[in-house]
């Protein structure tokens, strides 16, 4: 029971780290609220390292992958029709998002995220909360930016999830 | 199993489609930020600018009076 | 005391900022009903039409439920 | 009292009228709930005739109207940065709107237009609601679709108001 009590208290740490991390993230991108994406580089940030070595496997950095998610929404919008010009002016100059107050607010991608980390207890995966498995659950995510970013990079799911197994196991 | 967003055209992929419409959404966010900006430097009111994007003028204020009028240099 | 919508610079013009805003949303929400007619007819779920969209699956169904798949021709 | 209360209720099949005209216009352009302009569409259809009459004086027509609002939907999409085929494309084929249930609902504006014309009265404005009553209202908002329209079809904010003062004089 203390035990049970000390890793949820861990995890709490390690999960207002991670929601803070990708809120700022997804701010910074003039998003008030964090989508997957924004908590998959969050995830490489933490501390524990899981997330990062995982990237480093697929031989891909956080930076490439943050460029990634910003060629996905452009290629999207010029998919639609604009033209590229205005698709950069389009980025420039915003005002940034005013300083996060009130009750935490993910979007719904984001919720889905923290809703597949409490899953992940439940289906007993035991241990504390690591970066590698916030890319598991956002890898099961077959649409949304992160699965663009990952296929833009030429990385495709199950790829992706074959290095989230094998630094699970390494880990284990 | 995803599919690639654009290995077929606009219409035909969902998987595009709807991205675009993310995105679209996404940069109107920003376009208002900026022209918010621009529209306060004017000394447009918040009622002028809730009528310009046709939502009341709560809307505008809550959604928007964190920007700042836009500084000319 | 109107002013006249295309006399000045996108970044200048509040007005003509404002209105490309409200004419994205407008794209945005008819491409969505679009999207979603396809995606029907592919037979996307609702849940996967939500992730596609970053939305959650009652959001998307309560916008967009009355969407009926697109009929091929 | 009783003409009072006549007048109200006669205003009020006129106003249901109006609305309800107004949200299929909106609807029919894929827009859940009406805006001003829709509300100037309806007025154009009402039957005491006189919104159609301002429009006479002016030299345009309902369909020149509704399709300025298109044009200044189009340009705004265009001054974007949105290609024309692309801004057309996104015209064709939209799925219908469902059939409106529930309470009434007009976009924010379309609420101006209401509590506009409601202040008409409180304004000392008596006689039957009339459709140069909505034009007269929609013609003091500076901004929004109206505005750009009679803009686009070269009729100035003072020119369409003194095309609404003069047929309320006749009709006075």
């Amino acid at each position: 029971m203390l035990k049970k009590l000390t890793q949820t208290f861990r995890d709490m740490g390690t999960i207002k780290t991670l929601c803070e991390a990708a809120e700022q993230i997804a701010n910074a991108e003039h998003q008030p609220a964090p989508g997957a994406e924004h908590f998959v580089l969050a995830a490489l940030e933490l501390p524990d390292g899981s997330a990062a070595r995982v990237f480093r496997k697929l031989g891909i950095s956080a930076g490439a992958f943050r460029e990634a998610l910003r060629d996905v929404h452009r290629a999207a919008l010029m998919a639609a029709g604009v033209n590229a010009e205005d698709v950069a002016g389009s980025e420039r100059d915003v005002p940034p998002l005013p300083r996060p107050s009130g009750p935490y607010n993910a979007a719904p991608s984001g919720e889905a995220v923290l809703n597949g980390l409490a899953a992940l207890r439940k289906r007993g995966v035991t241990g504390p909360l690591i970066g590698a498995h916030v890319l598991e659950v956002v890898s099961a995510m077959q649409h949304g930016p992160s699965a663009h970013a990952f296929a833009r990079l030429g990385r495709d799911a199950p790829t992706v999830m074959a290095a989230i197994q094998s630094e699970m196991a390494m880990a284990a | 199993m995803n599919e690639t967003p654009d290995d077929a055209s606009e219409t035909d992929n969902p998987e595009q489609a709807f991205a675009s419409v993310v995105a679209l959404r996404l940069m109107a966010d920003r376009l208002e930020r900026k022209a918010v900006a621009e529209a306060l430097a004017q000394g447009w009111s918040w009622a002028r600018i809730a009528q310009a994007l046709g939502v009341s003028k709560q809307a505008a204020h809550k959604r928007l009076s964190s920007v700042t009028p836009t500084i000319k240099t």
